[in-house]
Parts: structure tokens; C-alpha cells; sequence
């Protein structure tokens, strides 16, 4: 296997599926010429050209209304949102129109575009782009939403959501581009809606996506010196939800943590605690924990940003708890 | 700047006497249509929002008489007009405004919510300025497929205020992409009059903003409405260009059902004398004039449209309610 | 005390509140000259002049992101959205700026607006306008959020929610417009994170906002027939939550049902359920049940339509479960 | 239309000498501060996104010399020539941009979001086109409260293609709101050049959707942009209308600190050739030649601000960041 960042992963996923339907098409700020905000475009337009690689005005709301209309008519869109914070601005389009198009049709119209870009904080860029939607998109019937967290799922996720007829709403870490793993030589995807076990344990679960998977992997091997098992799951999709993946992990350890970037209230985290609670009650020594973002608007300090982001000291500190070692 | 025209329009000589029929039958058809429509939702059989077309009934035939079977259309709430004016069987329209699985969207969607896509009849949409990005889009694929088809665009006066027309016609602009932008401007978005909306009264001079084509069009005029489509279809279809057309019309009726036609925003007296440009007694006269129509045929032709939509509502009232199952079902391309 | 049904109630507040203080307006789509979509304003125009009382073009964005200008430096505008569906347009103002003005000021900018107006659904208006949005606007730090289910809790928080030098979100119901309830004569407000026991009972907790408060006590009625006590706690104000109230329920019921009229994924109940189950875990006695809306954007057909939302029937079933009683 | 200007520009002989030194000496103040703070990013004491100034000084600088204090000022992310040029200390956005305590915005705004509310300075906003309905509100609250103060909003070209700029400037220009919407062209919006993103070259055109009073402006010369923005600033305050100002511009470093300032979208020789119209060096010949001002003086002035510089830098070291409890506090008006 070969090891790749996640860019590039992400990259290797869009050229192989670029080059496998003719339909698809990338659209975004900066995406062409500059090879991307982030780069995770490299190389595209030079090897498909500007009709298939399309720089767009500042104009979230309607380029991504444009790309919503043109996979109505059959092309396979892929929007890449310079951040989702932008997204607030095309929201209406996300909503309104991508998710609701098939249902209000009778079954007629077909919207297989993604919308995909990076979320969540990455190093002090404080409050208006450093926000977490994943659990805003989740809430709403027809989006998939999808939440990669290492090169490999990155890869073989934005291939599935390519290939989906459902829209799509992709999110990527940009403090994880630069990450490297190892990504399968031969061609794959990954199935939409099915969890990943990152780590086995039986100790207790601590449930992920994104970003947080990181954060969950290095408490995991900071709580096995000291010989508690954790198990990591990776939602990886958010909607579908894998409930049995979760289920499963937590009918064995019977504990379980919830850790997720974003704000705490409404989060994914509390639907899945909401599953547990309801699927598992009986199942459960503990309460469950929630570790999120701390619920305020990003600030710029970084000392002050460290402590408002979710890192693996706050969650072996929940994990403890749940194990009442503390 | 507003472009000169390829073409002097087309005077009505120019019309087929048989198009000249068709497209007074087709406004006639909206026209009882749409009062029909008005009659179910008194009676409570069709519910939710429902926008009548009448008086604007020119604007939508003129169109779709330039417009090629492939070529995209899309709407907004106020589109049954535009629906059977695209062709879509009265039947079908009446049985979605009646919730029934015999609709053209099975039921799902309703009255702001009508789809056709073997007519390329891509929608019925419920936020004002929406579907402009998506017609954009629409010329988008065409382009990229080169498949000279056309995208046209109908919306309100009231939704070139907002954002999403401004974005869209720009990149449309911008990309030369074949639309065909169409500001039905009725003088009202709900209760605001134009003028209280919008910072100019001449909405095609939005145009220059982008360096489109556009044009002031009688849309109480069948055949200025066409005559002026007809030029901005072939700038799409041949020189790939957009165009944006305000069609000058009026609508009679309240914004929805539970607006009155008049009393709050408009006076009784202005829509009367609206009325004396109704787009349908306008096209009558011609045709009674030029001795293509007489009296009786235009009494046979309404009383087709009527047997028409008598048989839509026939068929909306006996048709069944979707089934229970279909709560879940066209959520995902599975269901979950 | 006056019966006043819930539109003359918010109608009554806005009044007063004009009256109070010179610098609240209202802005919005049809307020004025057309007295409101819904007739909320009604009369407000006549009252208070075109200035006060502000009639905007179709331009959700512009003129949400013009009330928090004018709040900015002092000004105390309502904004009406004419529904909620179609502030997806101005999202951006609402959590982008209105929410985090003062944080990233560092505390120089305050930010007094209201944004308010109907959410969820109301009768056949299929999938674009049926929609609630309280648990996305309640993620958001910075953002009060208010949903009253009553004439009276109607007018206090509109008038709480005016005063508020934290911008508010104030969610109404259009089919509690026309509901009439008993409505204090004297001048009161209602204040901000403050459940309310709409009624008490020692069986099980039903814990609801909004439309929903009806449903819900419709529900206990029903129960009561079977000699079944609930207690229907009234969250009113979704952020802050009035976690005490909850707990102090539940400690009493040992079981719980959470109901509301929205989607099931992240919504508010589910951090209800989250709250419940780490802070009273031991108190519980059976899993908490959450009622929703159908995860499906809402159908235009009647009998869809109604399988779609929530009733008495449904919130009574839920009880029955969480009773052991099925 | 472009209207007419109510009075002919005024020519740099009428500008008080020691009004032109301020300006010359605002003009090197930022530059010089830009250039640390470009360093002190290098040096990783500045984080997240930092967005330079340097070859813009003339708008920012020009546009303040024809404000009043009471005025609002907002801007985008690129503003810490508007904050300088609007009177606030280099060291409180220098510590700002140190993310310490003492920053204008207490370290939690950063680069992108100073404020000073003594000064009516509303930001740094990060959103692009964010801030322009936020100006109009402001411009709607002078009106509303007759104070004849004016709103003044900067903006990038590339701000103009979306949607918030049409909302804003209709409003505006409906309600006659005294506003100034001051469009920063400087040919780029990060990567994308004008002429890719907008179907227009001619910006201040956008106005004519609005019947908004434009005008296009030599954005190098900071006494062009006095004169421009006196007459706009006197239509907003007495006629209370707004106008649309196009001040061309250029920025000769990169987009932000990650960007080159050439080499992947414009050639080094671009940037040379702008260069020769550098705002300071034009300004600074000028007084030369006018006889306002010496060699020697010129020198005395850039040692006064980079010693001004200097000394913000020392203070941002100097500074202790905030307190962890800060995290909690200003979320809302009472922390909870
Ligand atoms: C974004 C949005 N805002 C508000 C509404 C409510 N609304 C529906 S129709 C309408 C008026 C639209 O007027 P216009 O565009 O002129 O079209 P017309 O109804 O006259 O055909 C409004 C305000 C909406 N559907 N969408
Ligand atoms: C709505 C939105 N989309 C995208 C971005 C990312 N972005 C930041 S600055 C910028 C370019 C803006 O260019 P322009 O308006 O010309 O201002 P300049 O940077 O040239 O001063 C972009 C795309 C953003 N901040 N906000
Ligand atoms: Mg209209
Ligand atoms: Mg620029």
C-alpha cells in the first residue's frame, strides 16, 4: 500500500473518478487555476481543462444552485466549498433544493452532486471560520453527510459520494490535508452509511468522526499504558447512521464516550447518545460523556483556541470518568 | 447595454393561423384551469398555497411556442400556466393540486411543486429567486454537452431583489451560457408594488450589470412575448449568450388564495383597467379581426378547454390518495 | 385576565414594546402596509409610521444582515422573517455575524435584534415550507432561542426577547396563531432559559416546545383518562436550557418522552435525551422515547401530511412505552 | 446614471499642506506596519489568516481624511490600513494581531476582525460581502436617528458577485440611506482575476441596477480618492443618498501570508509595472515638487512611523495574552 496524505487522496479520488465518467465535474472558488485553496485540486485542470475544472465568482449561493440545477439535468456536480463556513451562504441551495428535490418531484428528479470542502477549526482563523455543520446537515432528510478521517476513508468515501445519486455533503478536516496513510494500491470505495472499528478495545468505546478520530486514536494509546482497552469507532457517515456498528461496540464495553469537534448542544454526539440510551439502556454502566468543542464562538488566541478544541487529554479525562476512576 | 436585436420581431402575418388557435386555446386552458383551481381550494379540496396565473396566461404560451420539446424549463410557485402551457395534461396538474398519486408529482409536491421531467418541465419552486441558480445550471449542462438545448427561467419582478438572481445572472453572463432569464413583472410581489421594492422601475437595465442582452416585452402580447423569445432563444441556442426579458403583465387575481384581488395594495379601478389588456380578449380580437376566428369557433374553443378541465377535475377528484407507504419512499434514491 | 389568541399576543408585545422604547422597529417582508403575512403587525404601521415599521424587498440576507448593522450601533430591530424557511437565505447574518459580533470584538459589540416569525409546518405547504429549524439555531453559542406554545409565554418572551442584549431567534408556530389563551392584563414579561410545567403529573415527563405543547397536553389528557399522571414540562427558551426543571421532572417521573415537531436527527430532544441520561442516569427507569417529525421533507398530501407530524396519539403511545405498558 | 458630481474635485492645492504630510505619513505608517506585521507572521508570533495592505494605503487613507468621527467605518478581512488610517493605535492591532489582551478585540478577533467602537470602527469582517448589509444598517440607524452621520463600507471587487452586495445596495438606494460603498479593485479576489469572475470590467456600472450616484477612481492617488469621497460623503450627510465608489487599485503582496505575491497568477513584471504607481512614492514626488517637502523631512517621517511601529511591536511582545477565563466571557451579555 502506498502512503498518501489525505490530500492527496482526496485528489487521487476525484482524478479517478473524473476520468471514469465524463459527467463529473469539479466547480469552486480557486479550484482551477490555483490548484485549490487547499490544493486538493492539484493537477485537475491541467489534466481535464476548464470546462471540467471551473473557477467560480465569489458566490456560494450561486454557483452551488448552479451545480444542484445541472445535476438535476444528469452531470454529476462536485462543489467545493472554499470552507464550509462559506456554505451558510448556499445553504438554501443544500437544503431547499438538493435535498427536497427528489421528494417534491414524486420520485422524478435525480441530484447526485457533492458538495465537499474542509470543516471545523483548524489553527486560528477564529469565529467566522472555524465551525463545525456536520450535525446541521445530519438533521436533514435526503443529504448524505460524510465525514472522513483518514487518507484512506477519504479516498474511498468521495469516490461513493461521487457515484451516488443522492446528494452529498462531504466534510474534510483541513488540519487533516497533510496527514498520511496508507490507501489500498488497487481501486475501492467505501460503502456509504458503514462505520469503521479504528481500534479494538473493551474497556470502552469511544464513538468519532473526522477530526476526532485522531484525537480518539492518541487517548486510546495514552489509556493502553495504562491497560484500559478502548475502542474506536469511526462513524465515517454520519447519515445513515451505522447504529449496529455502535451497538455492537458498546453491548461489549459497556461504556461509552461521544467526542466530536463541534458545539455540544444538538450535536451528533447527542443523537448518538440518544441511540445508546434508547437501544442500549440496559446495556450501559455508565452515563455516556460527550466531549465537544467548548460552546463558543472560536477565538483567535491560541491559547484560548487549544482550549475550546476537543484534544485527546480531554477525552481520556471523559473515558476515565465513564470508567468512574476518577 | 441592451444589445440591437438580431431580428425585427416577427409580425402576426408572420404566425402560422393555426399557432395563432393554439396558443389562444392554450391560454383559454389556463385560464379555466386556474379558475377551477380557485373553486376546488374554496371548496377545500385543494390545500396549501395556491397562485393563480390568470392574467398573465400570454407570457407563458408566448414562450413555449419558441421553445424546442428538449430545451429546459423551470418556475416558480405561480406555474400552473406554465406547466400546461409546456403541455403537461390538465389531469395531471389537477390531481398533484388535489394530493393525489395520479399527480404529475405523485402528490407530494402540490401546487408550488409541479414537475414533468419526460417534458423537461423542471419544476414549481417555493423560494422566491431559488430556481434561477438552477436554470443556470440547467444551461450549464447544455453547454457542457453540447447539446444546444435552452434553459428558460421564469420568476417575479419581486425576486430580482434578491441575491440569488444577481449571482446567477452573472455567472450566466460570464460563462455565455444559454438561458433565457424571464422577469414576469405583474407590478406586485405580494402586497409590495414595484416601486417599493426596488431602487429602479426599469428591471431590464439590471441587465447591464452584466453585459446581457435584455428587453422590455408587452407581456399581454402573445406574440410579442414569442417574437421576443424567439430572439433570445436563438441568441442561446445558436450564439450561446443569455438574455433577460421583462415581460410587462399583470395578474387580476390575489397573490395566493387568501389574498384579496384587490382592496389592500391596488385599487379596484387599477385592476380593472388591467383588464381592459387581458392577454386573452387582446388575442381574440386580432384573430376575429384578421377573419382567423369567428364568434362560434372561439365559443367551440372554450368550450373544449372547459370539457378539458371538467374531465382534470373528474379525473383529480376520482383518483386515489397516495398510499401510506409513500411517506418514506423518493427521500433517497433507497429507501432507508 | 384577557383571552387573547397567540398572534394578538405577540401583537400586543410588539406594541407595548415599540411604545417603551423609540429605538425598537420591526422590518420585514409585508409588515407594514400589508400588516404582515400572518397579520402579526396588524395595525402596527398606523401606530407607528412607515419609519417603525418597515416593508423590505424580497432580500432575506440584506435585510437580516441590515437589522444587525442597525443593532450594532444601537438600534433594537425585530425582524420578521415571514417564514423560517426562508431565513436559510440569511443564515449567514444570523451565525456569522449577529451570533458572534461580540465575541470577536472581544465584548465591544452588542448585537439587540430579534429574528422572528413562524417555523415548522403548518397545512400542505409541502417540503420548502414546513420545516423547523430550533435545534440548528440552538447549536450556535451566542444565539438565545425561544419557541413559545402559548398565548401568554407568546407575549413575555417576544417582550424578554426585545429587551435582550443577546440576539434572539424566536420561533412561532403559524398554527398557534389563531389558539387562545388566558393572557395577563398587567404588563409582565417572561424570563429568558425558564422551563415551564405546563401541567403536573408524577407518571412521566413529557418534555416538549412550541406546537408541540399542545400535542402534548392533549396526550396527558388523554392519559389522565387512564389514570395516568404526566407532567409536561414547556422548555420555552430551547438556549438557554433549563436543565433544572428537566431534572427536577424526571427525578419526580423516573421516565421520559420528549416530543417535538422537527426531524429526529440532532434535534433538540436529542440533547434533552443527553442531558437526561448523564446528569439523572441512576433516576431513570426505562429508556427516554423521543416523538419527532418523520424523517421526510414534508409531502403536500393531506394523509401524508398527517402521518408525518406529530400528535396526541403518538406522544400517548410513547408515553405507554416508556410506562412498560406495551 | 452616473450623476453629476455636485462640484468639480477639489485640486491638491486646496488641501491644507499639513493635511497632505498626515496623509503621506498615514500612508507610511501602514506600509511600514504591514511590512512588520508581515515579518512577525513569518516569525510565527501572528497566526491563522493575516491579509497585507501594501500598495492600497491611498484608498483607506484618503477615504478617512473625509470622514468624520462620528462616521462608521467597516471593512473586510484586509483592514489594518483602515483601522490605522482611522486613528487607532499600531499597538492595540498589533497586539491584536498577537492575539494578547491588550488587542483591540481583546485577542479574540485577530488580523480579521479589529474593532474599536470609541472610534466607531465596526470591523473586520471575514465573511466577504458580509459587512456591506451591515453597513447599510448602520447607514439605516443615522437616518433613523437623523444624526446626518455616514456609513462607510470597503469592500474587494470580488465582493461584488455575490448576493449580500445586490441585497445591500438595493436597500440603500430605495430607502436613500446615507452610505458609502467603497469597492477596493485591485484586479484580484485571491487568485481569480477580475475578468474571470464578473461579466463586467466596469464596476462602478453595477451601480445603474440601483440608479445609485458611481464613480470610477484612481485608487493610487489619495487625494483623488479625497475628492471622490468628499462628494459622496456630502451626498450621504446632506442629500442622504448613497453612492458606489471604484477605487482602482492594486495590492502588491499576495493574497494572504500563504500566497505568493506572484508567479502563479500574475507575472512578477505585473507587479513591477504597478509598482511605478505606488501610492506613497506618487504622493511623496509630488509634495517633493510642490515644495512641501524635503528629502530630509521624508526620512524624518518614516523613521517617526517605524519607530511608531517599533514601539506596537514591543507592546504585542510585551503583552500577556488573556486570562483562560476569557474563553467563557462575551459570548453573551452575561456569561452562562
Ligand atoms: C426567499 C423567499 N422569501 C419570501 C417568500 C414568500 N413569498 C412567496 S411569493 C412572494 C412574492 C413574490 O413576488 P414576485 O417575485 O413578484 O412573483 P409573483 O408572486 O408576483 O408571481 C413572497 C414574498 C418566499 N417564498 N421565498
Ligand atoms: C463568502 C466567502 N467566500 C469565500 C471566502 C474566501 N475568501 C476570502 S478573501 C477572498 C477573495 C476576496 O477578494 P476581494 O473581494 O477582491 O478582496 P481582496 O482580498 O482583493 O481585498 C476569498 C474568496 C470568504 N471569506 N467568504
Ligand atoms: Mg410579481
Ligand atoms: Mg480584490
Amino acid at each position: 500500500m502506498a502512503t498518501l496524505t489525505y490530500r492527496d487522496a482526496l485528489n487521487e479520488a476525484l482524478k479517478e473518478e473524473m476520468a471514469r465518467d465524463p459527467d463529473v465535474f469539479l466547480m469552486g472558488e480557486e479550484v482551477a487555476e490555483y490548484d485549490g485553496a487547499y490544493k486538493v485540486s492539484r493537477g485537475l485542470l491541467k489534466a481535464f481543462g476548464p470546462k471540467r475544472v471551473v473557477d467560480t465568482p465569489i458566490a456560494e449561493l450561486g454557483f452551488s444552485g448552479l451545480g444542484v440545477g445541472a445535476a438535476m439535468v444528469g452531470l454529476r456536480p462536485v462543489i467545493e466549498m472554499m470552507t464550509w463556513n462559506f456554505a451558510l451562504l448556499a445553504i438554501d441551495q443544500i437544503v431547499n433544493a438538493a435535498a427536497k428535490l427528489r421528494y417534491m418531484s414524486g420520485g422524478q428528479v435525480t441530484c447526485p452532486i457533492v458538495f465537499r470542502g474542509p470543516g471545523g477549526a483548524a489553527l486560528q482563523l477564529a469565529a467566522q471560520h472555524s465551525q463545525a455543520f456536520e450535525s446541521w446537515y445530519a438533521h436533514i432528510p435526503g443529504l448524505v453527510v460524510m465525514t472522513p478521517g483518514t487518507p484512506a476513508d477519504a479516498k474511498g468515501l468521495l469516490k461513493s459520494a461521487i457515484r451516488s445519486d443522492d446528494p452529498v455533503v462531504f466534510i474534510e478536516g483541513e488540519m487533516l490535508y497533510n496527514v498520511r496513510g496508507e490507501v489500498p494500491d488497487e481501486e475501492y470505495v467505501i460503502p456509504i452509511g458503514v462505520a469503521d472499528i479504528k481500534r479494538e478495545g473493551s474497556d470502552a468505546t469511544i464513538v468519532c468522526h473526522g477530526k476526532a478520530v485522531t484525537v480518539a486514536l492518541k487517548a486510546a494509546e495514552q489509556l493502553a499504558e495504562e491497560d484500559i482497552a478502548i475502542e474506536v469507532v469511526d462513524l465515517r457517515t454520519i447519515t445513515p447512521l451505522d447504529r449496529n456498528t455502535i451497538l455492537t461496540s458498546v453491548s461489549k464495553t459497556n461504556r461509552c464516550v461521544v467526542l466530536e469537534e463541534g458545539w455540544s448542544f444538538a450535536g451528533v454526539g447527542a443523537q448518538v447518545v440518544d441511540v445508546i440510551q434508547r437501544e442500549a439502556f440496559d446495556l450501559l454502566d455508565a452515563p455516556i460523556i460527550r466531549v465537544t468543542g467548548a460552546d463558543v464562538p472560536m477565538p483567535y488566541n491560541k491559547y484560548l483556541e487549544r482550549a475550546a478544541k476537543i484534544d485527546p487529554a480531554k477525552a481520556v479525562a471523559a473515558v476515565k470518568q465513564v470508567l468512574y476512576l476518577t | 447595454m441592451t444589445r440591437p436585436t438580431p431580428a425585427p420581431p416577427m409580425s402576426r402575418g408572420d404566425i402560422p393561423v393555426a399557432t395563432q388557435i393554439g396558443c389562444l386555446r392554450q391560454m383559454l386552458l389556463i385560464r379555466k384551469f386556474e379558475e377551477k383551481a380557485g373553486e376546488a381550494y374554496s371548496l377545500g379540496k385543494v390545500g396549501g398555497f395556491c397562485h393563480l396565473y390568470i392574467g398573465q396566461e400570454a407570457v407563458a404560451v408566448g414562450t413555449m411556442a419558441a421553445l424546442r420539446p428538449d430545451d429546459y424549463v423551470t418556475a416558480s410557485y405561480r406555474e400552473h400556466g406554465h406547466a400546461l402551457a409546456r403541455g403537461m395534461p390538465a389531469n395531471v396538474i389537477m390531481a398533484e393540486l388535489y394530493g393525489k398519486v395520479t399527480g404529475c408529482s405523485k402528490g407530494k409536491g402540490g401546487s408550488m411543486h409541479l414537475f414533468d421531467t419526460s417534458r423537461n418541465f423542471l419544476g414549481g419552486h417555493g423560494i422566491v429567486g431559488g430556481h434561477i441558480p438552477l436554470a443556470t445550471g440547467m444551461a450549464f449542462a447544455a453547454k457542457y454537452r453540447e447539446t444546444d438545448q435552452v434553459a428558460v427561467c421564469f420568476f417575479g419582478e419581486a425576486a430580482m431583489n434578491i441575491g440569488a438572481f444577481h449571482e446567477a445572472l452573472n455567472m450566466a453572463a460570464l460563462w455565455k451560457l444559454p438561458a433565457v432569464f424571464i422577469c414576469e413583472n405583474n407590478g406586485y410581489g405580494m402586497g409590495t408594488a414595484l416601486a417599493r421594492a426596488s431602487a429602479i422601475l426599469d428591471l431590464s437595465r439590471r441587465a447591464y450589470s452584466f453585459d446581457m442582452a435584455s428587453e422590455a416585452v408587452d407581456g399581454q402580447d402573445v406574440f410579442a412575448v414569442k417574437a421576443a423569445v424567439d430572439i433570445a432563444v436563438h441568441r442561446a441556442r445558436v450564439e450561446s449568450e443569455p438574455t433577460l426579458l421583462e415581460m410587462r403583465t399583470y395578474r387580476y387575481v390575489g397573490h395566493s388564495m387568501s389574498d384579496a384581488a384587490h382592496g389592500t395594495y391596488r385599487t379596484k379601478e387599477e385592476v380593472e383597467e388591467y383588464r381592459e389588456r387581458d392577454p386573452i380578449v387582446l388575442l381574440r380580437a386580432r384573430l376575429l379581426e384578421d377573419g382567423h376566428l369567428t364568434e362560434e369557433g372561439f365559443l367551440t374553443l372554450v368550450q373544449e378547454v372547459v370539457d378539458e378541465v371538467d374531465a382534470a377535475l373528474t379525473f383529480a377528484e376520482d383518483s386515489p390518495d397516495p398510499d401510506p407507504s409513500a411517506l418514506y419512499t423518493d427521500v433517497y434514491m433507497e429507501p432507508r
